[in-house]
């Protein structure tokens, strides 16, 4: 039965759901109980935003809050998992990454083929990402691409709330470790879930919306972004397809092929930055194996090179949004702007 | 000129006692000011802010000159007004202005302005220690007196980067200071929990450095222990770490509600610890200063506040092309 | 006067000349003078391989040994940085990124602009790179496109002696954090290299071979195996250009781009990982602004999305060697493979 | 069946006796002989040896199961073969070939065996620590009397992740023992320098956890320190730091000419301070072993490493098409 939930509570139900389902999955991170210790209520915060709130008050023995040690909790849920437990561990910001990134890049995502196939990790790291609150340089990156890069690991980016509970699912039972992005700016953003537990299997695309004029492709925020401006263009009479990858690693490169094959046209968009990022990767792939398919150059549209700003005018005009999407689709489709829109 | 020595509480002169008083009333209220202004929805951002631990960055930062350094914390706002930072500057910055103290690209926890010796807040909590081993090596290779000061918590002193610094500078004879701030909490988390309760100034032994406890809320005793660790690293006798035990009164953050804490906890501390209601009883007692005195400041102090957020708020957003700029020196 | 030296003197010397002349460069890092504290001779070993050699008996004081805490010891780079030094700091592995990435990331590529523009840090990460001494998968990978990915800070790929000394130097007279990458296979290589001072300026890409028929962009050792696929092409008719971007940030897009123009076909060889690697960089380039000009595909040659395996056998396989590079060439320019070439 | 007790040393029974001395001589042999191989040029790579700290690897880990869990370094074949970690295997493994322990994938520094409670060397200095308070929230969650032992070199002691898995540990009250192996060297510097030449075991006070030093030279003295940590972390008294004095005969890899040590350092250690030395003159003094039956076991562990290499070298390198799997699970 689904109903209308938001995407924090997405995840947390999918949490929920499957430390019911099996007593390996433990919960860990900075505050994920929140006042323990302390002389006042326990389970104060359940996460800086609330996301593992009421995990404490029904598996009290498997949630435990961390000392601000990164690299020591990541490295133990690798060891955790190693050694049988399913944990999920919490990187409050995936900005933080840079004080125990060795523990995935070297650990966690290298045990089994340093191990001639042997080991088996299977840990989630759920993490924050993304711009838009105010939270300036360090608490405002995207950075997917970095883990993407990485051999060994998953990588998952919801879009929306019946996405991150089927791909939360998905993360805690899959058997190799797993880094799962939440955007903070779609905790709220309600959608229809249903209760029970089901999981989405990484690798497969999801065509948001169909359209035969240009393919859209975009993750996590960027998804409602590119909504929005398929809606302007259809104004205008152009189509857009738009590809949820869903996980950047494993990617579904058939999904994005197939429709630039009907397409011809292909648009990027992205929140993480333009260099040995998300973007390029997906328009390399394109360059590479549709280039018969493609009428016109391929267009990326991302933040600039430059480090998140606090300021919000700033960071509005960082941050890529619908104006800028539909303009780069009218550039690839040969369409000209509509009066007013420069 | 006089030639009588001005009375002392501590071995500080009125002067020096007038000036530590400043320090912590306008951090005080420029702190009590962004709690409400916060509420209002118009302050963009995380704010952590300061009060209740004004001592500590008054009592340390006193004996700090324009070279020397501070490396601050995500709570940075009274390790910034005590260095020296404007405070138009940084309420700007605050609200996002091109006036800002860094024309509004880093905000609260990115305060910084290098020309004061002040390398910024910081939103990575244990980044600090490690930067100030840089100055102390930067004083070393120079031989100036220059000394490093990093700021951070007790939750901060559980990262691998501060415990690696403590090594490294007495590895390396660093004239720097560690101060750790601690009010008992990370975020939600107890010090009881996270760090067994023990004392932060205890790991310093494993390094082989002076660790030494001093009553944060009390501006004279951080002063004393501020100032011989200062003196031992400016006479190049190597770091110490100096554990301030303090709280603070609002939230880890603004909007942080602290069901964490004790019913009447804060109020508790509000009525009995206070760092400014003690120090304005300790020299006023002995007369060495006149409460009108501290009264003249306290509405300086307030006038100062109001005036600068009356001028953020008038104040131009940056335009959209500073995006682009400051990324590199050259690219 | 240019005499022949090798890669790893040519980093030696230029270290030495730049501490000769400012006297705010300081060396730091583990085992950079070697013997610490210890009974024996000082200076025991210059470094893990000696490339920082001699640099104590010339600058005793202006050379130290850290102890094994990159994150304390970067951190003090980006510092001492700011207060104003001009730090070398080495990081005897790349791979070893994960325990001291923040300081980089979040602290030295930051500081201007999280500051307003009012900072410098004139700060140089050496380290080493690269795969083929089977060093296995925690000593042998590339990384470069994760310091690409991050505004602030400038990478330097040297793929010769002459460039190694150049860049080097320029790296030290930067204003802007650098990371500089040495590829432990080219420590060896001979080279002309000038005995006085000289800076290559970033963002000059170094045409290393002309040739009509195929742009090959290649960096660090990839430059020498498209060399030598070159030459082999060359017996068949096909005349490869080969342009060495040798800083990957800034990137010289106009040399690219002038050489796509001119031959209409790109082929990006490359020691890193292929996902939002820097070959996906570089041919995303081309997707966006050549594509007018392409005639063929695009192909890019990496090593798998694997870590890096150990035994020899594997690792020479893994890494990207001239036949391959050879073969994607002949794809995109649509020759045949001469007589006994799969 | 026999009722007499057998006779023992330290409370080990004469078998014990025997098992550790065989642990320590067959690691003894196996790292003597890669010395000689490696000159040979056919073994790739870095390897790193252990000979001279044998009785840290055999004195701890004959305290565990097989389902206790081990997290080495990047000297890791003495930890590898004490737990129980074929040794064709790993010969196999450090010739790069496909019946190496790891199919040739990781080598030397790799060689793991997760059915042995083998959770790899590390080419990662510190990388181990934060591993085993993993296995021990695994035990801690089920419930077993599982541990999880990480060993550690003194400069490895200077690792934030090593630091932050003391309190870590403290912090969750593991079942984990953190062990160094002081062998007075991090490459070429010295431990005089790169710690203030203190005793690691120093820093387990500021986390509350005991820190105890033994000789690492005495397989008796580590067996009795290591059983009382493993001891109490199995009764979920929590975590141990036991620092080993130890020190290795060779390079700190292969090739290193230790010109940093003082001339005739190692000849004076291996003549006065050998592991294996020390255990005959105990053992055989007593009466309680028979000199015959070490010299048997000299023997056959001569034989068996004899044997590992001539196979190792026989042995088939791995297809090609080995570089493509074991990447994931499922992809
Ligand atoms: C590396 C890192 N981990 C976690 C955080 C999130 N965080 C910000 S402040 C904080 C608590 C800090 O506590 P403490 O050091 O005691 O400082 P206080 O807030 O009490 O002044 C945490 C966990 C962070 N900013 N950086
Ligand atoms: C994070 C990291 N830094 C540096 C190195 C390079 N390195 C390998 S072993 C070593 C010295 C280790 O010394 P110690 O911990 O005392 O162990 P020992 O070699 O003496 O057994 C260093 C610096 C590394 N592998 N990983
Ligand atoms: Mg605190
Ligand atoms: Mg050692």
């Amino acid at each position: 039965m689904a109903r209308k939930t938001s995407f924090q509570n997405a995840i947390n139900e999918a949490m929920l759901q499957e430390m019911e389902r099996d007593e390996r999955v433990v919960v860990f991170g900075e505050d994920v109980v929140g006042g323990s210790g302390a002389p006042g209520v326990l389970d104060a915060w359940g996460g800086v935003l609330g996301v593992t709130k009421g995990i404490h008050a029904r598996f009290p023995d498997r949630i435990l809050d961390t000392p601000i040690s990164e690299a020591a909790y990541v490295g133990a849920a690798a060891g955790a998992a190693a050694s049988g437990l399913r944990p999920v561990a919490e990187l409050m910001f995936v900005d933080f990454m840079g004080v125990c990134f060795d523990q995935i890049l070297n650990q966690a995502a290298k045990f089994r083929y340093m191990f001639g196939g042997k080991a088996v990790t299977p840990m989630v790291l759920r993490t924050m990402f993304g711009a838009g609150i105010r939270a300036a340089s360090q608490h405002s990156q995207a950075l997917y691409p970095m883990f993407t890069h990485v051999p060994g690991i998953k990588v998952v980016v919801p879009s929306s709330a019946y996405d991150a509970k089927g791909l939360l699912i998905q993360s805690i039972r899959d058997d190799d470790p797993v880094i799962f992005f939440e955007h903070k700016a779609l905790y709220t953003l309600e959608g229809d879930v249903p209760e029970e537990a089901y999981a989405i299997p990484f690798g497969e695309a999801n065509v948001v919306r169909s359209g035969g004029d240009v393919t859209i492709v975009a993750l996590g925020r960027m998804v409602g972004v590119a909504q929005e401006a398929a809606k302007v263009l259809a104004g205008e009479g152009i189509e857009a397809e738009i590809v949820d990858p869903r996980t950047t690693s494993p990617l579904d490169e058939e999904t994005i092929l197939e429709s630039i094959e009907e397409t011809g046209r292909l648009v990027v968009v992205d929140e993480a930055g333009p260099r040995c990022g998300f973007a390029a990767d997906i328009a390399a792939l394109a360059a590479e194996k549709a280039f018969g398919d493609l009428k016109a150059p391929i267009r990326t549209v991302t933040p600039p090179h430059t480090p998140v700003p606090f300021s919000p005018v700033l960071e509005d005009a960082y941050v890529p949004d619908a104006a800028k999407v539909a303009a780069a689709v009218r550039e690839v489709t040969g369409a000209a702007a509509p009066a007013g829109v420069a | 000129m006089s030639t009588t020595t001005p009375p002392a509480v501590g071995g500080l002169t009125s002067q020096e006692l007038l000036a530590g008083y400043r320090t912590m009333r306008v951090i005080r209220e420029f702190e009590e000011r962004l709690h409400r202004e916060f509420a209002t929805g118009e302050i963009p951002g995380f704010v952590h802010l300061y009060a209740g631990e004004e001592a500590i960055a008054a009592g340390v930062i006193s004996h700090l000159n324009d070279d020397d350094y501070v490396a601050s914390t995500h709570r940075g706002h009274g390790h910034a007004l005590a260095k020296g930072c404007d405070v138009d500057g940084m309420m700007a910055e605050i609200y996002g202005r091109y006036d800002g103290i860094c024309h509004g690209k880093g905000g609260s926890m990115h305060i910084a302005d290098l020309s004061k010796g002040m390398l910024g807040a910081n939103g990575i909590v244990g980044a600090g220690p490690p930067l100030v081993c840089g100055v102390g090596l930067t004083a070393r290779i120079r031989k100036t007196a220059q000394v490093g000061v990093s700021f951070t918590g007790d939750g901060g002193s559980n990262q691998g980067m501060f415990l690696e610094s403590l090594n490294l500078a007495a590895v390396w004879n660093l004239p720097v200071v560690f101060v750790v701030e601690n009010n008992g909490y990370a975020e939600a988390t107890s010090n009881e929990f996270h760090s067994s309760g023990l004392d932060v100034a205890k790991r310093a032994d494993g390094f082989g450095i002076p660790g030494v406890v001093v009553d944060g809320h009390d501006f004279f005793a951080v002063h004393e222990a501020a100032g011989e660790a200062i003196g031992r690293a400016r006479r190049g006798d190597g770091p110490t770490l100096l554990e301030c035990k303090t709280n603070r009164y609002y939230g880890h953050f603004e909007g942080d509600q602290q069901t964490y804490r004790a019913p009447g906890e804060v109020e508790e501390l509000r009525a009995t610890r206070d760092c400014l209601d003690g120090f304005r009883a300790a020299v006023t007692e002995g007369g060495l200063i006149a409460a009108a005195e501290l009264d003249a400041i306290d509405a300086e102090a307030l006038a100062q506040i109001e005036s600068s957020v009356a001028r953020a708020k008038a104040a131009a957003v940056p335009d959209l092309s500073e995006v682009l700029t400051d990324v590199y020196v050259d690219y």
